[in-house]
């Protein structure tokens, strides 16, 4: 059998620890897995899977950038007897047979929710935040949304300061990150949405000399954030399970083959890491 | 000169400043009709500037112009273009990567209609063209060679048919037989006298002195912007002219060998 | 006056008749662009099962229509010796644009009349500042890149907009007539005008004029600001109807469409033999260039080149072919 | 022989000695990004309070100085005709190698002089392509840009390598002297031995020579193919240090470092006056478009504008200050 | 022409083939030290491109070139250079956007050793720059002007002045003189003698024929890419060379009338 996957990008952890996850799986069933990285353009994706259908592989794998914009290439899919599973961004009524994945606004109200905790118990109820975000990702923006929503439902004296675009680069997010805390240096608690957001986030923390006084939460762990939590000054970060996504989606797609069938939606939980729980994740990155 | 007289050209009071040099301060310039002036002094002394005021291709700071006694004020040479003024400009003015057809007819392609839009008659464009230069006497291979490739003589040659070719009432040549061989520069002299036979005044800009005592009716001389003389070419001689030019008396043998024999020394 | 004529009209003898060879050095940047799609072609098609199949290169045809259709423009832009970078952007402006319109229920031929005139009024605007007040037109167009992509992502807050599948609209994107996907046949017509104008029309006569020698076509009396003007016209009106096309075939309107879309437009506009420096420009080469870069994507997925040799792989290719070429057409193409 | 001479050595009465006014229009470019630079930093030091602080100011020279290193080195290719779009990739190759030569445990010293010599080394085979294989540059440093971020993606397998934070390797980033980032240190020697190689060396002559006339300048009797590959040894070598630099204040090296960073380079130069069709070129104006650049970034968040509003807004401060000096020195600049 | 005697330049059998044009078919050229040759024919002859030969700038298809006896090959204009042939070239070869100063020292820049780094010695260069316009007659305001806003003849002289100022043993000069006015005409013509005299061998392509009896002492005429004939500057006159140029009897009244009277007709 052969197996498309069709990703966003090679430049994130993330979604080649999607790659990864999906290889081994595709190699303990056996199966052959071809990947595609669009780069990041939407219609690329499209192009692919296109390209696939004539190539008449067994199955797509799908991490979607503009989730309405893919609909018409899983139709054409579906059409063609290939089935399509979505990873990590769900398709609004689309031909895909299964969504596997974390739901990113859910998720992002569960790190808000721990946020607002923390500032009331921790910070005496009041914050200012500052957000370092990527305006062009889709989902980084749910995360945005859900953390928004919980802060807002749980009624605390928290202000929402500026939000910087670090646009999915380490270095830029940095820069962004470092403008905003001279804007607002009064800002106590620091919020971003995605790794390269939070990476450069954690190093313009650290350049700045704000260690003592910002408490920083995000998403997506790396060496440098590790670092931060044992230090004490990085607080939480949602940590997804992407090899775990990768290894579910491919073995959804050996379950249709053998003509069974899987749930239309197969959730992977995330974890909010924290000191407590950090230990687990250190060998990762080594 | 009286101011009754209709000129086919009368330019006053030009200036022009380009940073730190007054290029032109307060020309005037006379043409009448199937006139040939020759426009002659040393070299950056503003003939070529003063030309382009004259077509377009310069706007001056002060002056004006007149044009068969209508007053007029170019801002584009596509506005005296209109007025039928061509020029032959010294740096040619050629599109390297058009083909010699394509440089003789710019701005002025043949055109067929179709369907309400204009397409190029390229057939026609070449024949013409081939027609034009056997005129001229230009040995060119091919109408469809890029000019980039040809030599100075050629180029220049495109030149000149550009603007000789189009029926214009005032031709300006700034120094048209510069790169030109022997036959070719007879062929452009023939061209001077038989466009101002037919009533075309004439500026030829040219450092060949024998050259304006072949076609020229009149010569004006131009020193550091200024106008500094005018002769009748009956009253002048070729050593008076260089004289003008260089602004004291001078001894060019190069210009002036030619005439000892004949003229006073 | 002297008869030099007769001797002179009569052909040189030592002109020799154009041979093969002659036309092939002359036409050096297309002919080398076309070879080299033959040539890699005829490898995918040894290699992979799937290439030479009518609906892989159909699915090429429609894929590479957006690009083909805004290189073709581009081409006018780069003869004059001036760039677009903003075509991306004004893609994703009209594709976000387009979908929300739709959303607020206007009816479609409104919707594509509409985009493709805010393409031309974007294009003019530009156009105004590069011909009009000389400003250099990469900054002109940098400018215009982030300002539009700026209104699209500020349009869309993010999120992509999606267009009802029913809609006449997608018809532009997906449907099929006589066989060939419509976006190709829209390329194709956009094409062949492109390449009448550009070879038959004085206005392509002006444009390469402009490149070449641009005060020599003022001084011929031409008006080259409108002129100069127009090529950004064109260049972002057909950005608009790529946005248009894709939004069709998408079913979407995602302000991150055509991120990085300027760069491979410009790249298959060069490869195909236009210089940069203005003055020489081709649409056939600007054709072949942009199904080059089509097929080598293509036909990598194809050949499941693992993705993270693509990029090395695709690089390489292009460089070693054009390589290839310069060196059997030596001279041919000016290094500028 | 005729004493000519006499009358001419005298200076001619016609020159007025030069005013103000001249030296301004003569220096048109750099006057005017100069005044553009001191208009938008008077607004945010008005508009915020904390843009006109120390701390700020040294900032935005440690933010740009990878920026400000490369747009040198850019404006000698630049000047010379050429483009550099292979920078992005050089830069994120090199910081991501670095981190995994860090790792590997090798000597902090070794692994900059390694690197300075990889982006030297990857300068030169591109160099080569251009200068004599005459292929244009633009296709080379694309294919470059996709082939060198390929390895780095390859190499780092996606993942963000870290640094030790302990490594003195980090000190390039990180550390102060004299109350300066050492960063801004770097840049700031950079900039002048880039000024002065541009202005007083016969190098910087051919650069500008070579952008003109390059059939001049090789009749001159230079070697203008070495002198062509060379600008791209140093582009890409500043792309190296740049790297370094950046990976150091991360402390980690990622193959998503430097995107589009190649258009924001250009940017600053073209900005600065350097004209991308060669032959006129200024440092102090790429400083100044380079600075420009990074002040805008820092003042609009600053002033706290909506991060959907800054490239709007950023786009338009550019277009509109530019052409009001367009404006006032009209017919300093050339517009191509 | 026995082959005996040591050239300081002896061309052979230079062939060069663009595309479908056959510029030079087997064309020879000897040079003596010291002697001025005078290279004419029609335009697109093949002048330029045979000189081009010699200083490097075109690589021939076929043909060899010595110079003082010894055989060398030119696949570069720096080894011509090296060889210490200079050559004005027709189309001038300026960096329009490099100054006065710059232009004349174009690869030849005076430099100043600082920590074993050359930096160019701006001071010197336009010092001397200076000298050598004045020693040419050049009027020039500034030499840190850019060319491209001189006039065609003051560009025409800082061409000749780099040519002429580094101690050639060959120079070249592509006409020269095409561009300047009458006083500048003198200058180069004094300048070609006294380098002559100084024992430098001089090609000198014009189409102002009367010029070439003023310094040449010999003359080598082209036509479509071959030679055709070779005179003594004593045993020929304007009219002869005028009727080799043209390929059969012409009459060239901007070439001759002046020597009707003396010459034979
Ligand atoms: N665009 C310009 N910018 C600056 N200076 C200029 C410009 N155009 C002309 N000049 C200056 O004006 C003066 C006159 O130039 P012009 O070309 O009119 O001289 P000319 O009489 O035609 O000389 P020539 O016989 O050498 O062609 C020169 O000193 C020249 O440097
Ligand atoms: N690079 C080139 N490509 C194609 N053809 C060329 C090239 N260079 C010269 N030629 C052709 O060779 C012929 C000779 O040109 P060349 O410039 O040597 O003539 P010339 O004798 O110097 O003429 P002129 O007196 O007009 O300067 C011309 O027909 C020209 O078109
Ligand atoms: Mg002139
Ligand atoms: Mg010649």
């Amino acid at each position: 059998d052969t197996f498309a996957l069709v990703n966003i990008n090679q430049q994130a952890l993330f979604f080649n620890q999607i790659n990864e996850g999906a290889q081994k799986a595709a190699d303990a069933a056996g199966a052959k897995l071809v990947i595609f990285n669009a780069n990041n353009v939407p219609s690329a994706q499209n192009d692919a899977i296109e390209n696939y259908i004539t190539q008449k592989v067994d199955g797509i794998i799908l991490v979607a950038i503009d989730v309405n914009g893919v609909k018409p290439a899983i139709t054409a899919a579906k059409a063609a007897g290939i089935p399509v599973i979505a990873i990590d961004a769900q398709i609004p009524d689309g031909d895909n047979v299964a969504f596997i994945g974390v739901d990113n606004a859910k998720a992002g109200e569960d790190i808000g929710k721990f946020y607002a905790d923390y500032v009331k118990s921790e910070m005496g109820g009041a914050a200012k935040i500052g957000i370092v975000g990527a305006l062009n990702s889709f989902i980084q923006n749910q995360r945005l949304d859900g953390f928004k929503k919980a802060v807002t439902d749980s009624g605390l004296a928290i202000t929402f300061l500026d939000t910087v675009d670090g646009q999915n680069v380490q270095e830029t997010a940095m820069s962004a990150s470092e403008n905003l805390m001279t804007a607002n240096p009064d800002m106590t608690t620091l919020y971003a949405t995605g790794e390269p957001a939070l990476l450069g986030a954690v190093s313009a923390v650290t350049s700045q000399g704000r260690t003592g006084d910002v408490k920083v939460f995000g998403w997506d762990l790396t060496k440098q954030v590790i670092q931060g939590i044992d230090d004490g000054w990085v607080v939480a970060v949602v940590q997804q399970d992407p090899a775990g996504e990768g290894k579910a989606a491919v073995e959804a797609l050996v379950k249709l083959k053998k003509g069974e069938t899987v749930e239309p939606i197969i959730n992977i939980p995330v974890t909010i890491v924290t000191k407590d729980n950090v230990d687990k994740y250190r060998a990762m990155f080594q | 000169m009286s101011s009754g007289e209709t000129y086919r050209v009368r330019m006053s009071g030009i200036s022009k400043r380009y940073n730190a040099i007054q290029t032109l301060d307060d020309v005037s310039l006379v043409l009448r009709p199937g006139e040939v002036l020759g426009l002659v002094g040393d070299n950056g002394a503003g003939k070529s500037t003063l030309s382009k005021v004259l077509s377009g291709a310069v706007v001056p700071d002060a002056g004006t112009i007149e044009i068969d006694g209508m007053p007029v004020t170019f801002t584009s040479p596509a506005e005296a273009r209109a007025a039928r003024v061509e020029m032959v400009y010294q740096d040619l003015s050629l599109c390297d990567t058009v083909d010699v057809a394509g440089n003789l007819f710019l701005g002025r392609e043949p055109r067929r209609r179709i369907a309400g839009i204009s397409f190029l008659d390229k057939k026609r464009m070449h024949e013409q063209t081939r027609q034009m230069l056997d005129r001229l006497g230009i040995v060119i291979a091919d109408t469809r060679l890029k000019v980039e490739n040809l030599s100075g003589g050629q180029r220049q040659s495109i030149a000149i048919g550009r603007a000789a070719s189009f029926e214009p009432s005032v031709l300006i040549m700034d120094e048209p037989t510069a790169a030109l061989a022997v036959a070719e520069v007879e062929a452009v002299l023939d061209l001077i006298r038989a466009v101002s036979a037919r009533g075309v005044s004439v500026i030829l800009i040219t450092h060949r002195l024998q050259d304006l005592f072949l076609v020229c009716d009149r010569i004006q001389v131009m020193y550091e912007g200024r106008n500094v003389a005018e002769r009748l070419i009956g009253e002048t001689n070729i050593e008076d002219v260089v004289n003008l030019i260089v602004g004291r008396k001078f001894n060019a043998r190069s210009a002036t060998s030619a005439y000892r024999d004949g003229a006073p020394a | 006056m002297s008869d030099v004529t007769s001797t002179h009209s009569a052909q040189s003898q030592r002109v020799r008749a154009g041979t093969w060879r002659d036309a092939v050095l002359a036409n050096g940047s297309v002919v080398s662009i076309a070879l080299f799609f033959l040539v890699v072609s005829v490898i995918f098609s040894v290699a992979t099962d799937a290439f030479l199949t009518s609906p892989n290169l159909l699915n090429i045809l429609r894929q590479s229509a957006p690009l083909l259709i805004v290189a073709a423009a581009m081409t006018f832009v780069i003869t004059t010796g001036g760039i677009d970078l903003s075509v991306g952007s004004v893609l994703a402006l009209v594709a976000t644009l387009s979908a929300t319109l739709l959303q607020l229920g206007l009816p479609w031929p409104l919707v594509i009349l509409a985009m493709l005139a805010l393409g031309a009024l974007l294009g003019a605007v530009q156009g105004y500042f590069v011909a009009y007040e000389g400003i250099p037109a990469f900054i002109v167009t940098l400018a215009g890149l982030s300002v539009i992509r700026g209104v699209a992502l500020l349009i869309t807050g993010g999120y992509s907009i999606p267009i009802e599948p029913g809609s006449p609209f997608t018809v532009l994107g997906r449907a099929w007539l006589l066989g060939v996907p419509a976006p190709a046949l829209i390329a194709l017509a956009i094409l062949a005008i492109a390449y009448i104008a550009f070879n038959e029309t004085p206005f392509g006569r002006y444009v390469t004029g402009i490149g070449a020698n641009a005060e020599a076509v003022r001084r011929a009396g031409v008006n080259t600001r409108l002129t100069t003007l127009f090529v950004y016209v064109i260049s972002a009106a057909a950005a608009a109807l790529a946005g248009i096309i894709i939004a069709a075939r998408l079913g979407s309107g995602s302000s991150n469409a055509g991120q990085g879309f300027e760069l491979e437009v410009i790249a298959a506009v060069v490869l195909g033999g236009t210089s940069l420096f203005g003055g020489r420009g081709t649409i056939v080469g600007t054709v072949l260039g942009a199904l080059t870069v089509a097929v080598i994507g293509n036909g990598l997925i194809l050949a499941h080149l693992s993705p993270f040799l693509t990029p090395i792989v695709t690089g390489t290719i292009i460089l070693i072919a054009i390589w290839l070429n310069f060196r059997l057409f030596r001279g041919a193409v000016r290094s500028r």
